[in-house]
């Protein structure tokens, strides 16, 4: 006899879902002893990726941000050429001499852009840890003074909030004038209020917690409540904040270099490189693999950011 | 024209990528109609060029696309035949000039008209004139030291002070386009600084030419149409006119794909890659791209050095720099452009020494020393990108032992430093106000160019002689070998160094005749015609 | 007062409004990281704000709103001012031309008919208060009064803005909630993986590559501009051609508008629409665990019902709190876009106004979009009120 | 008597990347016309799951097994539309939390009478009418200006009424209902468990009642059945299981009730137990994090 309460469960069975993220809070909120086997070591080293790296999507994202970390550290001594020489002919397609082809002053495309990945990714690392820094030590003060003080740096961070991103680190590139470093001064102009926003409110947040009133009570300074008792509670949302960063500075600056007001030639930076491709979109070449690279590397950070986020604060995906 | 209306019926639908896809795979035929026949039998071209243009009021534009505009809404007294730039021929009026080329009487031709119907007057002519002189706009250095005399009806008398044999060329620009002096006055026109006809004048056009303007958006696109009224003799063949401002990469989209029958911006490497159905008039622009090397030593010891100047001569591979220009271009031989009387020869032109640069640059004590080349990144002369062109100059200055940073800034905030004379090195560009030579005698020492290089009034004076010369001798033969003395001393003692003239592209369909390249308005927009 | 102060800023507490490419990641991981830290997890803060809220309350709220509102926009002049006056070089040589620039008394006249003779404050003072009187000044690029040009790129603008928003929106929940309703699985890791290629996509690259491909290459769309040349703009009206020919009933410069609207559209919306997708998901995953949900479905609802009139209703404050960041940010991406497919817009516009030092021109897009941030986070807040009643006054 | 939903070997398990975890192991119930089945048990027992299973509202990796029978059919053995037309219709539920389990932004009104429109395809007057009627039996007054009105402009007390309000709307023959007065105060507690009896007594309704708190249990249920780990390790009449308990799961749950020891045997017990509070800290908000864990 067929076992009709069965066959929904096989039916079911079927499209049980991969493993997911998901599963992984569940569980800990079931009763321990139902938890079968033990497990096993290559397990545990398993559990302790991030989970939403847990899937061959993820270990792809993790790979490419590796391996471009690791081009940031290396890349020029593996270039096969000086991403500067203009020795090649000019506009070579991908091939042997140049396996990625020589742009319009006939260097080479694969050094420039193994070159470009130190001058993006390194500035996109400057760029969030500086406006996590100003950010969050903004958003410390607001939370914790309060009345005037915090009302101020709000009200100023509104001010840039509302500001038109672009236009505004536009203008403040065209002011300072074109460079690398000043294009993450102007991008950094426009980066840290949210930072400023997250950590005041929860320094607000927490501020209403007992412990933090009961610190006080106790006669505990302003500055050793902050350092004690706000602080450690702010650094895991703000590194998840700063993980999701990373590609968007990436954009923002190569987007700035490729509005002229970044990197200045011949500096191998991928905004620009697509940005001089334009003029010579026949040779797909020339703007379809810095486009990638900068797609590669934002997707990438992106991901890792994303399951940084997934695991630190399981309450977002919370089940 | 092509018809649009099979593809926009199949894009209507389209919200995203999906059906965007879908809609592609319907077939992709019937899209190109012939040049110039859209459905209705009127006939429509489009030209693709990058927009550079405040105004086409004649008496204030001084942008090449306001050229381009002003050229086909007013006719001008003189001008020059579309396949010729040396020779000045009569429009509007006639002239005759005294011996010493101070005096000069133009006689209005008979039986033109505005494109109101009114006749043209000897009034209308002065009044343009003056006009032009009077609002100290960007144009009225043209006609600095003229005095314009009215004679009688068909009559009027331009005197200067000092012999002007360019003067004739400088009437037949299109600054010097005569507006209907009536019209203009009753909507606030004068002759003063007062004037406040722009903001007409960009609505309206109020002179003679072939085409009158229906729509300009300075942003986007201008569109003219036919002078019904016009009776010169350049007849216009197409009924509509449509000039619009696109990107040089687009433009060349356009022209391929036959969205566009002309295209003006493009460079010379994409002209190289230009498909077979597209043809191409490529000539040596009249632009000349030069380096400027500051001889003031307040900014900067080295480059004031004259061993400087001769290391960045000798060190600059013309060859290498006319590989990055693509078609069309040539090494500049001198600063007077190849297509101007007194231009030199290629023997004359500046050489590529290697050995020599790198002696010259150890003596000047530039070796280990970092120098900064400043250049506007905002802008194309005639396509040629500066930046590309920067970056192969630093590099070709590096191998003889002169290093030097890229400044690149946008045109706006560089022309500052540029007019100011502090830039230490200075890539630039000079496009000819008119065609004659003596524009180019700015470079001189003191001259309002040669400053900017801090090359002030005494710094030489055989130079500063030929100079005085260039303004005032009139004989051509005498003026060809003013010039080409001139040119030769600057090739050897300026701190300038002519590097090339971009290729002039203009990309047109087959369906196009009558594509001429100018120097000064590019293309007659009247004179094209259909093959 | 703090606890008025928080809903004031409540719209904002996403955080960034963003930026060039996509910048979008910021705002979604943002909010979603800000909603997770706030210890008391409250719906893009809406459980938090006023349940007990007096009509009088309610008029010194949006008083006070109203108020912080032009001081921002003060506070956005002043920046920009003192930006551009930052800039090194001379607007007046840019602005006159070369020639007429050697004419010293041509200069001094500009200067002075631009005020540029006076000292910086009281250039500031005029500008001010000429700003009071809804004069926003003459641009010296293009001669025009900046609230003209504006006028004429602004509907350009919002053409594609509003065109990939509605776009965006549609396909954002739709996407969004099919990925929450199959959390963990195939459908959801695609789509999560779609999503955040799309919002990885640094715009201007994009922009190049569809325009290449479907126009140059396979020729499906149209060329760059609004319109195919030759086709007159419609009578203007809104100053957006597509609605503009509607009303004026030209069938065929709708569709020659709609065709040339297609490619640009396609490219923010791919850009928001990854943005919308990431965020609706979170919402509508927090939501589809309420009770409320189950309970809707113990009542035996059909899905399309639960989805809309339960599942929908719950995620909508957080989603258009976003949408509002959204919509914001792409007036930004446009700066990218525009000049890509010779848009004659306000990304040009601010783009050659920043470039030529047109100091008028910048400070008036800016002002403009700063006032369009403030009305969404305004309209987004009282649309809070309509959605959710508790934050409804005088209940 | 032939009960109205019988519960038959339901086995349920979730799948993780660990395998099958257990959930419910062999459960059989069974609740009649006009009784109250009571299912009580620790958080994390599976009690709240069983009541989710009937109307198919298990968490979505779950593998089930067994028979859940009513009017003939098989439950598990249906779904999309025809689980439909039971849930709402032919069985009611009522959850924990009534300030969670109704829409915050849909009035009363609306809450009360779409599914009402949906299974009785009847006017939207006559779901009104029907939805005052309602609201009038489970002693909510205010007529039809209250189903203009928000859940949170009721007391705790009044939303749950409504929610019960909500799940008998279609005049279903069972009702589940999850800890229904668990996150009201005690002092309505009393109320609500009045108005669930009665209404077993009047409409002859099905009740199967789970709940964590023995003295609730106590005050309305006709049959108790205490789960463990999925098990149901004891069921039987109310005065049975409480007067002599036969598992010793049992008899150190009811040793947790204070001064309970011997047993409740009437309602009357109840006075004396109602005030007590919760056994341990969170255990309130457990019924909420099994629910959710699932």
């Amino acid at each position: 006899m067929t076992n009709p309460g069965q066959a929904k469960a096989q039916a079911k069975a079927q499209t049980k879902a991969q493993q997911c993220p998901q599963a992984q809070a569940q569980e800990s909120a079931q009763p321990r002893a139902q938890m079968a086997n033990r497990r096993s070591l290559t397990r545990r080293i398993w559990r302790l990726i991030p989970p939403g790296l847990r899937q061959p999507l993820g270990i792809v994202a993790a790979l490419i941000a590796l391996t471009w970390l690791v081009i940031c550290l290396v890349g020029p001594s593996i270039a096969p050429y000086d991403p500067l020489a203009q020795d090649l002919p000019r506009f070579t397609p991908p091939g042997s001499v140049a396996w990625l082809g020589t742009d319009e002053l006939g260097r080479d495309l694969l050094s420039r852009i193994l070159a470009g990945a130190r001058v993006t990714i390194g500035l996109s690392l400057l760029l969030v840890c500086l406006s996590m820094l100003i950010g969050s030590l903004l958003g410390l003060l607001a939370g914790f003074f309060g009345r005037w003080v915090g009302e101020t740096i709000m009200r100023f961070t509104d001010l840039v909030l509302a500001f038109p991103t672009v236009i505004l680190a536009m203008v403040t590139a065209a002011a300072l004038g074109a460079s690398l470093f000043n294009a993450v001064l102007a991008a950094l102009v426009v980066s840290w209020p949210p930072y400023a926003r997250v950590v005041r409110s929860i320094v607000m947040g927490l501020r209403e917690n007992e412990f933090v009133a009961s610190g006080r009570l106790l006669g505990f300074s302003s500055v050793r409540s902050m350092r004690v008792d706000i602080l450690p509670n702010t650094v895991g949302p703000v590194l998840v904040m700063a993980s999701l960063d990373i590609g968007t500075a990436a954009l923002l600056l190569s987007g700035l270099s490729f509005l002229g007001l970044g990197a200045k030639p011949p500096t191998p930076e991928w905004g620009s490189m697509v940005s001089s491709a334009v003029a010579h979109f026949d040779k797909w070449w020339l703007g379809v693999f810095p486009g990638l690279a900068i797609l590669t590397v934002v997707i990438a950070f992106n991901f890792i950011g994303d399951a940084l986020r997934d695991a630190l604060d399981p309450g977002v995906e919370k089940s | 024209m092509i018809s649009p209306k099979n593809k926009m019926f199949r894009l209507t639908g389209a919200l995203g990528a999906a059906a965007l896809l879908l809609s592609g795979c319907a077939d992709n035929g019937n899209e190109d109609g012939a040049a110039g026949e859209p459905g209705d039998g009127a006939t429509q071209i489009v030209v693709d060029t990058t927009f550079d243009i405040k105004t086409i009021d004649p008496a204030r534009e001084y942008e090449p696309t306001g050229q381009i505009l002003v050229k086909a809404l007013y006719d001008t007294l003189l001008t020059f035949a579309d396949d010729d730039t040396t020779t000045v021929i009569p429009d509007l009026a006639t002239f005759e000039s005294n011996s010493d080329q101070t005096e000069f009487t133009l006689t209005m031709t008979e039986g033109r008209v505005f494109s109101d119907g009114a006749p043209i007057t000897a009034d209308d002519a002065v009044f343009s004139l003056q006009r032009l002189q009077g609002l100290e706009g960007n144009p009225s250095f043209l006609l600095a030291g003229v005095q314009v005399e009215k004679v009688d009806e068909m009559t009027l008398k331009l005197v200067t002070d000092v012999p002007s044999p360019s003067l004739p060329a400088v009437l037949a620009t299109p600054s010097c386009g005569i507006v209907n002096s009536k019209l203009v006055q009753e909507n606030g026109g004068s002759t003063s600084a007062t004037d406040s006809a722009e903001e007409f004048l960009n609505e309206t056009s109020a002179g003679s030419g072939p085409y009158i303007l229906e729509k300009l958006d300075t942003a986007s696109e201008a569109i003219l149409v036919k002078n019904d009224k016009y009776n010169g003799p350049q007849k216009p063949t197409y009924d509509t006119v449509i000039l619009r401002n696109t990107e040089p990469a687009t433009q060349k989209m356009n022209v391929e794909r036959g969205d566009s029958q002309v295209a003006l911006g493009l460079s010379g490497d994409m002209v190289d890659s230009l498909a077979d159905n597209v043809n191409v008039e490529s000539v040596p622009s009249a632009t000349v791209v030069f380096l400027l090397i500051n001889a003031d030593s307040a900014i900067s010891e080295i480059t004031a050095s004259s061993e400087f100047v001769r290391a960045v001569k000798n060190g600059i591979n013309y060859d290498g720099l006319l590989e990055i220009a693509g078609r069309g271009a040539a090494q500049a031989t001198g600063l007077v452009p190849s297509v101007f009387l007194g231009a030199l020869g290629s023997a004359d032109a500046l050489k590529y020494d290697a050995a020599a640069a790198r002696t010259a640059a150890e003596a000047s004590g530039a070796v280990g020393q970092k120098l900064t080349l400043s250049f506007p990144n905002d802008i194309d002369p005639t396509g040629l990108n500066l930046t590309t062109l920067a970056e192969r100059i630093q590099s070709q200055l590096s191998q003889v032992g002169i290093e030097v940073d890229l400044a690149p800034a946008p045109f706006a905030t560089e022309i500052d430093a540029y007019r100011d004379g502090k830039e230490q090195i200075g890539l630039w560009y000079w496009n000819p106000d008119y065609m004659d030579p003596a524009n180019y005698l700015a470079f001189g020492p003191g001259q309002s160019v040669g400053l900017r290089a801090g090359w002030p009034e005494g710094s030489n004076p055989a130079i500063e002689a030929l100079v005085s010369q260039g303004y005032t001798t009139g004989d051509l033969d005498a003026r060809r070998t003013v010039f080409e003395n001139w040119g030769k001393a600057m090739n050897a003692d300026s701190p300038f160094v002519p590097l090339l003239q971009p290729g002039s592209n203009v990309a047109y369909q087959p369906s196009v005749s009558g594509v001429y390249y100018n120097p000064v308005w590019l293309i007659n927009v009247a004179g094209l015609g259909i093959a | 007062m703090s606890h008025m102060d928080d809903a004031a800023t409540a719209s904002f507490a996403a955080g960034p409004v963003t930026d060039l490419a996509g910048s979008g990641g910021q705002v979604a991981d943002a909010a979603e990281a800000s909603s997770a830290a706030r210890p008391v997890s409250d719906v893009a803060g809406s459980s938090g704000r006023g349940t007990r809220r007096s009509h009088g309350q309610l008029w010194r709220y949006i008083g006070k709103r109203l108020l912080i509102a032009v001081g921002l926009l003060f506070g956005m002049t002043l920046v920009t001012f003192s930006l551009t006056n930052l800039v090194p070089g001379d607007p007046v040589a840019a602005a006159l031309g070369q020639r007429a620039a050697d004419n010293p008394e041509t200069v001094a006249r500009f200067r002075a008919e631009y005020g540029l003779d006076k000292s910086l404050p009281a250039q500031y003072a005029a500008y001010v208060s000429r700003l009071v009187r809804l004069d926003l000044g003459v641009s010296w690029q293009t001669h025009h009064p900046v609230s003209e040009d504006l006028a004429k790129a602004v509907p350009a603008t919002m053409e594609i803005a509003f065109g990939a928003i509605i776009c965006a929106v549609i396909l954002g929940i739709i996407l969004g909630a099919w990925s929450a309703y199959r959390r963990g699985r195939i459908t959801d890791q695609v789509l999560r993986l779609v999503s955040l290629v799309g919002i990885s996509l640094p715009t201007f690259w994009t922009a190049i590559v569809c325009f290449y491909a479907f126009y140059y290459r396979l020729g499906w769309a149209p060329g760059s501009g609004r319109l195919t040349p030759g086709v007159m703009a419609p009578p203007k009206v809104t100053g957006m051609y597509t609605i503009d020919a509607l009303l004026a009933g030209e069938w065929r410069t709708f569709v020659d508008a709609s065709a040339h609207l297609v490619l640009p559209t396609l490219v923010l919306t791919l850009y928001t629409v990854g943005l919308l997708t990431r965020f609706s998901r979170t919402s509508i995953l927090e939501v589809l665990d309420q009770d409320y949900v189950r309970a809707a479905k113990a009542k035996g609802l059909p899905g399309r019902t639960v989805f809309l009139r339960y599942i929908l209703r719950g995620a909508a404050v957080p989603i258009l709190t976003m949408v509002g960041l959204a919509f914001g940010s792409l007036l930004s991406g446009t700066v990218l876009v525009e000049s890509i497919f010779g848009w004659p817009g306000l990304g040009s516009y601010a783009y050659q106004a920043a470039s030529k030092l047109d100091l008028l021109a910048v400070m008036g897009v800016g002002l403009f979009v700063g006032l369009v941030y403030l009305c969404i986070n305004l309209l987004v807040d009282l649309a809070y009120g309509v959605i959710d009643p508790r934050v409804r006054i005088g209940q | 008597m032939k009960p109205v939903l019988a519960i038959e070997d339901l086995c349920l398990g979730i799948r993780n990347e660990d395998g099958l975890k257990p959930i419910l192991d062999h459960v059989c119930l069974e609740v009649g016309r006009g009784q109250v089945q009571g299912l009580a048990g620790e958080s994390g027992s599976g009690k709240t799951i069983t009541g989710l299973v009937v109307t198919g509202l298990e968490p979505a990796k779950s593998e089930v097994s067994g028979h859940i029978w009513m009017d003939g059919n098989d439950l598990l053995q249906i779904t999309g539309s025809s689980l439909n037309a039971i849930r709402g219709r032919r069985v009611g539920t009522v959850f924990q939390d009534p300030s969670t389990s109704l829409h915050p932004q849909l009035t009363v009104g609306a809450q009360l009478t779409d599914h009402v429109r949906y299974h009785l395809r009847v006017s939207k007057t006559e779901a009104m009418d029907r939805a005052v009627r309602m609201l009038d039996r489970v002693g909510v007054a205010g007529g039809r200006a209250t189903l203009q009105r928000y859940p949170h402009e009721f007391s705790g007390g009044q939303r749950q009424r409504i929610a019960i309000a909500a799940a008998l709307a279609c005049d279903p023959s069972v009702l589940i209902a999850d800890e229904p007065t668990t996150a009201l105060d005690v002092t309505v507690q009393a109320g609500v468990l009045n108005l669930i009896r009665e209404l077993v007594d009047s409409l002859g309704l099905a009740v199967l009642f789970i709940t964590h708190d023995l003295g609730v249990m106590s005050a309305v249920a006709d049959n108790v059945a205490i789960m463990r780990q999925g098990r149901i390790v004891e069921n039987g009449p109310r005065q049975a299981v409480f007067a002599s308990p036969q598992h010793a799961y049992t008899r150190e749950l009811l040793a947790a009730l204070p001064g309970a020891r011997g047993g409740l045997k009437s309602r009357a017990d109840l006075a004396r137990i109602m005030p007590l509070a919760p056994d341990e800290p969170g255990q309130t908000m457990a019924p909420a994090s099994e629910a959710g864990a699932v």
